[in-house]
């Protein structure tokens, strides 16, 4: 049952999508954020009856996830760059709160230091830089909306189709998980008491323990993707000839003393 | 704490949502925000994965897609730069032309 | 764009090891400041309560009308001033005067503070003297109609300065502002001396045939 | 009477109301100091009229009434939005630099612990595990508004300043960050009441004595991540007559200025916690705290006099700010990168291997190892700066002539 609710719920959530994107002929920007609201409340229902056990968290996970969904829709739909960023902001932000609900707070402010600390900054920067007068063809005018939105949501259907078979319990933080229940060979597990202590020492344990190679690993690909990224941007493009008559190098101009 | 199950849809919408603009945008910029939407999906679902199992591998697996994220960025960006330098827009269909 | 002979190059000045660091600069920075800060004088002067200097003896600020010995408005509404005011801030209107020794005086006298630049014309067109600029720069009004002063503010202008500063007339007798009395006294000794040099009537034909066409 | 108080949760609800009405008070005379001390390094004598409506005759309290003028002031002016600015993030910029200045204060450890009741509270309004990582998180976040402010007032001066800005704070989280990785190193703690814990009492130190260096580069980064002269090139009024804030005027204006203001406080307060003791008064670990200051004393006028040193050291740390202030010259653009990428990040990196190599031999709290490490990096640094014959943050020379900027 909970799946067919779920592919219909995504059909109209395409369908909102639809509706917001930027179109030449202008979107339906008031009809899609109906829709999208319904679908998100929809769906937020259908996880609160199916899955979870009452909670005080309940309320805020419901919030931010709603927020969350409701911005990454924006994200993709909005005509201007710019907003696009900004509520990128906003779904950044809304997971880290997602992440802290789930107790990984050292992930939730990594990910907004990174996130919204330097990548975010980065791509408004160039947004900035390239910054095209007016609206342009390429933000008003989707490229093949239809299609893109149909493959999407299949995916996530595929997805939603198998969501009924994860256990509705969740497995307590104990010791006593049995080693069946996950396929991982490394002893990762962490008693409840050593998560009490601290989620950042128990990851900083995980990560300098069995993951020390990816550790490193991730630390050369850093190290790669920082050569790389200075080597295609570091090209210097020649300007134009403007027919004056240019000096050599190092005659530029007239010297002229200090003061 | 909601059990993972809704976590995983969560993260299967963010996840969809952030395909649909990978595919349907344009702007190269916002193509790219697109992909880290689907990252946030990734992030949300290894860790309530994490949390079904009682392990802390997940949030490990995040910070290791944090720093793909990171190089992603970089590079990507990069790539951004050098593209609009040669063609003064940030138009991904103009790219277009080696396409069969 | 700047074509390149248009590009100036400065050359740097040399720079030692220890000021590559700007650590001693910064040092020496924060000790001036910082000498600022806590020793010298502070050079504000408080304004309502303690008034500087003028600068100059012959400041030019509010107007005042003069009264001759007999304590009449020595204006003989002549229009000269109204005439020569490149600001259009003189209005007379003048009437038959009741005294045996002028033709006119002026009914009514206004001069809008507000309009007026200060220029010092109508001082310089009037005949005898009645109108002068005074010293006075703190003129205050709480609007704009209040700025208008007529011929009774004028005279109470003239009541209230003419202790620091007596009418010129009939011989230039002596600004006595709030300035330096020494230099004052040197100014004066020109200005006196100019006076004694100029010949007399010697120009005062123009002004006469716009006086009816100002007044309004 | 005061037992609802007894739960952290409402302690630290009251506590941060209380904190956020003292520190838009302290914000608000911060102003006015900062007006009295940049007129008397001019010779001049600063705000000294307003005082109390007249009611002491002619004696005005030195203009101490100022701050309550200036901001009635702001809230009466008018609010102009100009035509073709981008209405929803022109107006959502000042909102975002003020919130994010003011959420960053709620890790602060204010006062150690106080006995209330039978209770034992933290003075301190949260006390997450990540608190020091909070912090740097809220602080990245800062830019936006002056990014956003910048875009949306449809002013090229405007985006000027938050081009500037967004490249400025991408250069100095850093060095920021790894100057901070050391504190964290020498303390293996990321809560911020562990690191002041770490360095009071007999067998502390403060982390200044252990890390100067560190301390020097956390007070540069904070100049810039403050916007703060030497480093306030995205509002520069020489060049960019308002930069950001160029277009904005009452109190979204006000917002801005004020989101300056606290983030100096909170920057303040944050580089006291890491490397004076915060809340300690014995100075550097050394000798008996002052009698009922310690860790221990949990009483309510220990609790004050905790919370009165660490205003006393923010206030020097705001001096201090305002003194650089009125003495140093703006940096040009390329002399702050380079600064940054050249001078800090080498020197920061440098501290970070080497605390990492003082933590494997076991030496981390030996102030002979790091500070003699400290001064051969810096000197090191220098030494390279000293044979180049370029100075860190000079002129560059033999800029290749035929180069163009990204986008032309």
């Amino acid at each position: 049952m909970i799946p067919y609710i779920l592919y219909v719920l995504f059909a109209l959530g395409g369908a909102a999508i639809y509706l917001a994107m930027p179109k030449p002929s202008g979107s339906q920007r008031r009809a899609a954020l109906v829709l999208g609201v319904g679908v998100i409340a929809g769906l937020l229902a259908l996880m609160s009856m199916h899955f979870v056990a009452p909670n005080s968290n309940n309320f805020f996970f419901y919030m931010f996830a709603g927020l969350a969904i409701l911005a990454a829709g924006r994200v993709v739909t909005h005509p201007v760059p710019t907003y696009s960023a900004v509520y990128f902001a906003l779904v950044i932000l809304c997971v880290a709160v997602l992440l802290v609900i789930q107790r990984a707070e050292f992930l939730a402010v990594a990910l907004i230091i990174i996130y919204a600390g330097a990548i975010l900054v980065t791509y408004a920067f160039v947004i900035m830089l390239a910054q095209q007068s007016g609206a342009v063809s390429t933000d008003t005018r989707a490229r093949e909306p239809l299609m893109a939105i149909l493959v999407s949501f299949v995916i996530a259907g595929a997805i939603a189709g198998k969501i009924e078979q994860i256990d509705a319990v969740p497995v307590k933080m104990t010791a006593q998980v049995p080693q069946a229940v996950t396929d991982v060979p490394i002893e990762t597990t962490l008693p409840a008491t050593e998560m009490e202590s601290g989620h950042t020492k128990a990851i900083g344990e995980i990560m300098f323990g069995p993951y020390l190679v990816v550790v490193e690993l991730s630390g050369i690909l850093l190290l790669i993707a920082m050569v790389g990224a200075i080597a295609i941007s570091r090209k210097q493009v020649p300007i134009e000839d403007t027919g004056e008559p240019k000096l050599p190098v190092g005659q530029i101009g007239r010297e002229v003393p200090p003061f | 704490m909601p059990d993972p199950g809704s976590y995983i849809l969560l993260g299967a919408v963010l996840f969809a949502i952030g395909m649909v603009g990978f595919l349907a945008r344009r702007n190269l910029i916002v193509m790219f925000l697109s992909t880290e939407i689907m990252f946030q999906g990734v992030v949300l679902n290894v860790v309530a994965f994490s949390r079904l199992h009682g392990r802390l591998t997940g949030d490990a697996y995040g910070l290791f897609l944090l720093v793909i994220a990171a190089v992603e960025a970089g590079l990507a960006l990069g790539l951004v730069v050098l593209l609009y330098r040669r063609k003064h827009t940030l138009d991904a269909e103009s790219w277009s032309a080696m396409s069969g | 764009m700047i074509s390149d002979a248009d590009i100036i190059l400065i050359k740097e000045p040399k720079l030692s090891a220890a000021d590559k660091l700007y650590l001693t600069q910064i040092a020496e920075g924060v000790k001036v400041t910082l000498n600022h800060l806590f020793f010298k004088p502070k050079v504000t002067v408080q304004y309502p309560e303690e008034k500087r200097k003028l600068r100059v003896d012959n400041y030019r600020g509010v107007h005042r009308l003069n009264r001759d010995p007999d304590d009449r408005v020595a204006c003989v509404a002549c229009f000269m001033c109204e005439t020569a005011c490149p600001a259009h801030c003189i209005h007379i209107v003048a009437a038959e005067s009741p005294w045996e020794d002028r033709e006119k005086y002026p009914q009514q006298f206004d001069i809008d503070e507000l309009r007026c630049i200060y220029c010092g014309m109508c001082e310089e067109a009037c005949p005898v003297d009645a109108i002068e600029l005074t010293t006075e720069y703190d003129i205050v009004g709480q609007s704009r109609d209040e700025m208008i002063f007529d011929k009774e503010k004028l005279l109470n202008v003239y009541d209230q300065t003419k202790d620091i500063k007596p009418r010129k007339n009939p011989k230039i007798s002596g600004y006595q502002g709030t300035g330096d009395r020494e230099k004052y006294d040197q100014l004066r000794e020109r200005l006196e001396k100019m006076v004694g040099e100029r010949e007399p009537g010697e120009s005062k034909s123009t002004g006469t045939e716009a006086t009816e066409g100002n007044a309004q | 009477m005061l037992s609802w108080l007894e739960n952290q949760v409402v302690f630290s609800a009251v506590l941060s109301l209380v904190l956020i009405t003292g520190m838009m008070t302290c914000v608000a005379y911060c102003i006015y100091f900062e007006r009295k001390i940049s007129a008397w390094i001019q010779d001049r004598q600063g705000p000294n009229r307003v005082g109390f409506l007249g009611l002491f005759g002619n004696f005005h309290f030195w203009g101490l009434g100022q701050p309550i003028a200036d901001g009635a002031k702001f809230f009466l002016k008018e609010d102009i939005i100009p035509a073709r600015v981008d209405k929803p993030l022109f107006i959502l910029a000042p909102a975002i630099s003020m919130i994010v200045a003011l959420i960053g204060f709620v890790v602060i450890p204010w006062g150690g612990s106080y006995m209330l009741g039978e209770t034992l509270m933290n003075v301190q309004v949260a006390n997450p595990d990540v608190g020091l990582l909070y912090i740097l998180g809220v602080g990245s976040m800062g830019v936006y508004g002056v990014v956003l402010g910048g875009w949306a007032s449809n002013n090229k001066y405007s985006m000027y300043g938050a081009v500037r800005a967004t490249a400025q704070m991408l250069s100095y989280e850093i060095p920021m960050g790894v100057a901070i990785l050391v504190v964290v190193l020498a303390s293996g703690q990321l809560r911020l009441e562990e690191i002041v814990l770490g360095q009071v009492g007999g067998n502390g130190l403060w982390n200044i004595v252990l890390h100067p260096v560190s301390f020097l580069i956390l007070l540069i980064t904070l100049f810039a991540e403050t916007n703060r002269a030497p480093f306030d090139l995205a509002e520069a009024e020489q060049e960019l007559v308002g930069g950001f804030h160029t277009e904005y005027s009452s109190m979204k204006f006000a917002m801005f200025f004020l989101g300056e203001y606290v983030h100096m406080i909170t920057g303040s307060a944050f580089i006291c916690v890491l490397f004076l003791g915060g809340w300690e008064l014995s100075f550097f670990g050394i000798g008996p705290a002052f009698p009922g200051t310690g860790i221990e004393d949990v009483g309510l006028i220990s609790v004050i006099i905790k919370i009165g040193v660490l205003a006393v050291k923010v206030a020097f740390f705001i001096f201090l700010f305002m003194l650089v202030r009125w003495t140093l010259p703006r940096f040009r653009f390329d002399q702050l990168m380079r600064l940054a990428w050249k001078g800090l990040i080498p020197v920061s990196l440098g501290i970070l291997l080497l605390t990492v190599f003082g933590l494997y031999m076991g030496w981390q709290r030996s102030v002979l190892f790091n500070l003699g490490g400290e001064i051969a990096i810096v000197a090191a640094t220098l030494g390279v700066v000293v044979l180049a014959n370029k100075p860190v943050t000079g002129r560059q020379d033999n800029m290749p002539a035929v180069t163009q900027p990204l986008g032309g």
